[in-house]
């Protein structure tokens, strides 16, 4: 079960952790990113590129499911504006085993990163400024771009 | 031909518009060589443009090089490095 | 914020996961082990060492808390008997970043497998056994066990 | 001196109780020795016992390796390697 939403509304992380919880399932793994409340943020706007996102997303989540032999992936990413403290993205994944749930959640959500056309606009106040790609984001994704199995076991 | 462009995040707000709709000449064969072409639109495109290690590009909703070749192209996006998550 | 949970009640998994969303959390993961549907077994039933049981699990969550620098951590076990498809643990964390939170997480579940008094019994209708230890827990117990810092940046 | 013993898991089922008290001689050291002198209490502990590699033991609710000494313990606890989670 492959499952992508980008969505202006809040996201409902209750419901999306419980249906992945489908039978055969030994573990459930879930990443959820918010807005951090810490840092003079006072609105977070996220642009994305409609069409390209679900695409890009669908990849990875496909590519996700192949690679670890999911039984399900979510990824839950909202988009507009939202305040600190509201979720940004989730993304869940459902597996036999836990190394495999746990390895494909890090993955999505750092590909995620580097792959999926959003855009983050901070607003500090009447401060706006458009959030810099980071070169760390880039080293994390890339982790996972060699064909390397995991180096836990099953 | 005409091809749509769309922009995004600084970009957009650089030349503002988040689409438009251009002919390029023949010579114009690889994505780098649309940034080129487009950087004498307007000043907005300009200063978009100035720094090209800056931009990343899609056509017809694929991520692509700037090198790649747009021949065919329906739709080509041009936009900063993403920052989503 | 520590929170180390052994109950026989089912878990609720969207109340906790909602808890662990505190300010400068920047990153929230979770792992939800669940008692498999598919392999016959018809009650998997729970044993565990009272006293001992919540002090190993709270070393396990002070040592990823410090390890980490983490925001939160929550442990929830349930113990006694239970169905397939029902939830067995729930393992939470919250970092500033992302890549705290989902090293932590699955830290907490591998040195749990291994390191918390708990003992499985599953029965498969009138026959019952007790589930063996498995090498590749402790192979995955033991990748924690270097003070190895993360390959991924935060 | 008396220390409280108690069993989990398969452990608990051979030898039929789940805690006993005893008080070994001065002779039984480690946890080794008094798994080898609880053996001789019953043929359940010697069945539990039969094979101390598949034994595990906590002192004082900390966990310990076989050849931990028990001097002042109050509680021990011997039972099969955990598979909790």
């Amino acid at each position: 079960m492959i499952r992508v939403i980008v969505q202006q509304a809040p996201i409902d992380t209750s419901v999306l952790l419980g249906a992945l919880e489908l039978p055969g399932a030994g573990g459930v793994a879930s990443f959820t990113g918010l807005v951090r409340a810490d840092d003079g943020v006072t609105v977070l706007d996220l642009e994305h590129y409609p069409g390209a996102t679900e695409a890009a997303l669908t990849d990875l989540a496909t590519a996700a499911s192949d690679r670890w032999g999911l039984i399900a992936a979510v990824i839950v990413h909202r988009v507009g504006r939202m305040a600190p403290g509201e979720r940004v993205v989730f993304v869940g994944t459902a597996a036999a085993h836990r190394a495999s749930a746990l390895d494909a959640c890090a993955f999505l959500i750092d590909r995620l990163k580097t792959e999926a056309p959003f855009w983050k606009r901070e607003e500090r106040g009447a401060d706006a400024r458009w959030v810099e790609a980071r070169d760390a984001d880039e080293v994390a994704a890339a982790r996972w771009r060699a064909d390397r199995t995991s180096d836990r076991p099953d | 031909m005409a091809v749509d462009i769309l922009y995004f995040a600084w970009v957009r707000e650089a030349i503002g518009t988040g689409a438009e709709q251009v002919t390029p000449p023949d010579t114009v064969v690889s994505v780098a060589d649309l940034i080129a072409w487009l950087s004498g639109r307007s000043e907005g495109h300009r200063r978009a443009f100035a720094d090209p290690d800056r931009l990343r590009a899609a056509v017809d909703q694929r991520f692509v090089p700037l090198d790649a070749a747009i021949a065919g192209a329906r739709e080509i996006a041009i936009f900063p490095p993403v920052t989503g998550g």
